[in-house]
């Protein structure tokens, strides 16, 4: 294992004294695991807070700020953070107008944001959760944990965060992540394993030419292996499952991003993105927006994932609105 | 023998000896069908149970109840992922349904109530059904064998004894199964052919429960045996 | 060699399909390469030319945008644009307030900019070219092709195109990025090697506890190999080693560039931050700014550089100033 | 034998055919030292040389001082990196150095005279000194194992073949130097013990000369021999 650490078990700690270094916009409490705006807003508002293991930098953490989330928690590396983190999150952000979860569908996001629900509600929180769950690579959701959730968490946080910032009440802020989440859906494919640094070697091995076709964010295998071939194959095949299940037709708009899983390069991505664009138009759909790097990772993998959101006038205009993070910032 | 603070400690702390010496089994098991954490998951939470138990600041135990319990809150403060909510519940379960201090200590047939608390904990915040290739599969052979024993006239040492045995078994079994529930279910049918790493660890909880019991039993402690 | 492409002799122009595709705020000019804005400035100013070979993105043609580059001249991966395209480029681009090269320091690059700077002399256009040269990994510049031009690229396009942006005049800006340039030291490590896509293997073998010490950004060894060690220690190595040669010192003030080449997560150049502003403030040298991520990336390299830029008022001042392109924004 | 259109035609489509068959080989020794794109740099070049010689729109040359400066002029427009504009330069200079048509041809010294404008030109551009472990280190002695035939009284394919052995151990020569110049130099002492990959080319395109007059000697064109 090569990596850029100083030990397995301190790369939580050493990357938020990172962050914390780096971004004098954010505040980093250290000792709970909270990343929170460094300005409050202004006017009371509804906080949203979101979290989930580390390791898929930018987020959360790089999605702190105006337009976008008012705190995240982030956890060991692929492992769920812990219900004091959401609670302390929860408790410095909540301005009395209640706060948003977002939470990545997962066994471990949502039995820890559950506690926490139920912990910020004894202290008088309000709370909503929004549940994201877009990959279709989960086929068969009833005999399993339910689809996994990925990329559409950027653009649930995008979306429901600039709603938050007008001020929106927290049931309407919500119910649009929620609507966010069900207009999206992803797909992802792997070229290399991810290492988590406590395990110290790669989840799986993969011959030289070899990938993983439908893996989520965790280093985990996907549904099959298949040999590699050229971007645009790769890219077609992705399109048409994402498309199978989403139903989008000649005359739809869509909000694509082409995300990286952290050890792809953004050259390749271009590629993978000439491609789904080729692919979309043959179908009539239309990239009414797109996004193209690194958003949601999953350590040092290499493939890609591909989301897909269905625009509307109303989404477009909040994914237009300003955002001011680390990550993704709009004028 | 009935179960006491100092049981309930010695039993806490061979999970934690035990998973310190296991946790690399554990993570490469959660590498193969999960994200390879299972094991740092719960050596970070075992080693916090341990500083609670030990630390400067920790405050002297009203009972073995008490014991339990925190060692509940304890992993659901530090673990997180899905091994955190489900172990930290399940410990806070057994907890609860031991006697307060100054009832009764519980017995082995009480002391069984109190796993199948625990287990009662696991499926409601899990809501896995035996098969699906989780904790529950190693829990549940691991209480009936332990019921059956104390249903046979065994004491708390050879009822420990039983379910450790169960849980092992049951852990085993899992290796065939297709999972259903947690990360291991999108992987479908490539599950199948590992072993669970969570009911694997919930065999090393029991083997720890037969551990100390027996050594309770061998060297009487100040309740007797 | 695992990558998402279609072929290696077209990962060009399909990455160049991708960004034209992604990036409506850009104008790709697919047969001559040359990416401009899509929106002409509406004031004559001083225009910023800057290019490479590709495999380095973001930079250059994620920089192209209000605030920084007027155009950017991709070449072949690793392999130095040619002089028609950066003449096509300035074309484009002249207002008649003359063009400035962004040159990085490599003879494949200098040699075509020259060809180039001749043919737009030869159409009356001004051409002043700002040589970048940052590198201190490049020890003895008299027996060598002179330091080679890394992170500082960012900081000069980004100095300099603010200044252009304000209308300043042609020897200004260029005389400028001069001084932004001759401000910036940079050093990298790498933890694994690149692969050209027409090489089809990565560039070295390095074993899986080496580092290549004192790399650039095309693949090359570095100056020597060593065994990996914790990021404290790689950090405070190079930090000493940019130290040494930029006699900065207590009470200076710098901008700090943590940069990926390509292949490390974002984590681990957050746990690098975080040591490199610990060591700088042992030093008693002030981080007035920083910016952590892939900015000059070498494929799919794993590793980091580090540039340090001596900081003023003005430079700051620059530094802030509104930006809007694909991978730097600031409103 | 004088350099006459066909044969400089001829000349051009030898390095092509050259460096289509090596240039693998070319990548390799660039990757050891470089950046692993010399050969395909070259392969690209040379495919472009060959698209303006036979290409649709390809004016017929006006004499072989045309072929070689639009040889050179497409290597500039096509190639980049370092090798782009001195080969580039190369050939804009032997072209320039041959004379126009209607002047008399060039013969074997006449075009050794072109060759040494070549040599001046990447000279000039480059800066490099023989011993700095580049293309100068190859053309050097090629240029004056060719000048050494013609004082000798060879003519053009023995010169020619003089100019390719001399190339090539000049090439081979590069091994044990320390590079000054190009992305090699960046290595320092670690460039030591590696074979130039521009010499090499440098040497491809000499034996290419080689071969184009010999086969030209052979088979007796309009110009005669
Ligand atoms: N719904 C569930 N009910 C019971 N046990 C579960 C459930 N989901 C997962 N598990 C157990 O959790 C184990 C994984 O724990 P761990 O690796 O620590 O968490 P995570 O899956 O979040 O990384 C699995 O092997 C499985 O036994
Ligand atoms: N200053 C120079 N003068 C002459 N030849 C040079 C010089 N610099 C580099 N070269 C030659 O160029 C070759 C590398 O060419 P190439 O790989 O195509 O370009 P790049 O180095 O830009 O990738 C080197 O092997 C060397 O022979
Ligand atoms: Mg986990
Ligand atoms: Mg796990
Ligand atoms: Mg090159
Ligand atoms: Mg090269």
């Amino acid at each position: 294992m090569k990596k850029l650490i100083n030990t397995a078990e301190t790369v939580l700690e050493d990357a938020l004294a990172g962050v914390a270094a780096a971004h004098p916009e954010l505040a980093v409490d250290l000792a709970n695991r909270v990343i929170t705006r460094a300005v409050r807003p202004s006017a009371p508002k509804v906080a949203l807070v979101s979290g989930g293991g580390s390791g898929h930098e930018p987020l959360h953490g790089g999605f702190v700020g105006p337009g976008m989330l008012d705190a995240a928690c982030p956890g060991e590396v692929f492992t769920s953070p812990v219900p004091d983190q959401m609670l302390a999150a929860a408790k410095a952000v909540d301005s009395g107008a209640g706060v948003v979860f977002v939470v990545k569908n997962y066994t471990g996001d949502v039995m820890n944001f559950e506690l926490a629900a139920e912990l910020a509600a004894e202290e008088g929180i309000e709370v909503r959760t929004v549940l994201v769950d877009d990959d279709v690579a989960v086929e068969d959701s009833t005999w399993t944990a339910g689809r996994r959730g990925t990329g559409a968490t950027v653009l649930v946080e995008k979306i429901a965060g600039a709603l938050a910032e007008r001020g929106a009440p927290l049931d309407e802020v919500a119910a649009l992540g929620e609507r966010v989440n069900a207009a999206s859906r992803s797909f992802a494919i792997a070229l290399t394993a991810a290492t988590v640094p406590a395990a110290g070697r790669p989840g799986f091995d993969l011959a030289e030419d070899e990938i993983e076709v439908g893996v989520g964010i965790h280093g985990e295998p996907g549904r099959r292996r298949e040999k590699l071939r050229p971007a645009r194959e790769l890219v077609a095949e992705v399109v048409e499952t994402v498309l199978a299940d989403h139903r989008l037709t000649a005359g739809d708009s869509v909000i694509a991003l082409v995300n990286g899983l952290g050890g792809t390069p953004l050259m390749e991505l271009y590629i993978v993105f000439g491609e789904v664009a080729a692919r979309l138009a043959e179908h009539g759909v239309t990239v009414a927006r797109s996004l193209v790097g690194n958003y949601v990772t999953s350590l040092d993998m290499a493939g890609f994932s591909l989301t897909l959101t269905r625009a509307d006038e109303r989404l477009l205009e909040l994914w237009d609105a300003p955002v001011d993070t680390p990550a993704l910032k709009r004028a | 023998m009935d179960v006491d603070t100092r049981l309930a400690e010695a039993w806490v702390r061979a999970i934690a000896a035990a998973v310190e010496r296991e946790h690399e089994r554990l993570t490469e098991l959660d590498s193969a069908i999960g994200d390879g954490d299972h094991g740092s998951n719960l050596r970070r939470g075992f080693a916090a149970v341990l500083t609670a138990l030990d630390g400067p600041d920790a405050p002297a135990p009203a009972g073995p109840g008490t014991v339990l319990t925190r060692t509940g809150s304890t992993l659901i403060s530090k673990v997180g992922g899905a091994s955190g909510p489900i172990y930290g519940k399940a410990f806070r379960a057994i907890g609860a349904a031991l006697p307060q201090p100054g009832e009764a200590p519980a017995d082995a047939a009480g002391f069984g109530e109190a796993l199948a608390a625990g287990l009662r904990a696991v499926r409601e915040l899990g809501k896995a059904e035996p098969g699906d290739k989780t904790v529950v599969d190693a829990w549940t052979p691991a209480l009936a064998a332990y019921r059956e024993a104390v249903a046979g006239g065994a004491g708390l040492p050879e009822a420990a004894e039983a379910a450790a045995g169960g849980a092992e078994r049951g852990a085993l079994d899992t290796v065939p199964l297709q999972a259903r529930k947690g990360r291991a279910s999108y992987l479908g049918p490539r599950s199948v052919g590992h072993q669970d790493p969570g009911a694997t660890s919930t065999a090393l909880l029991f083997r720890a429960l037969a551990e100390a019991t027996a050594a309770a039993a061998g060297t009487p402690g100040p309740s007797g045996s």
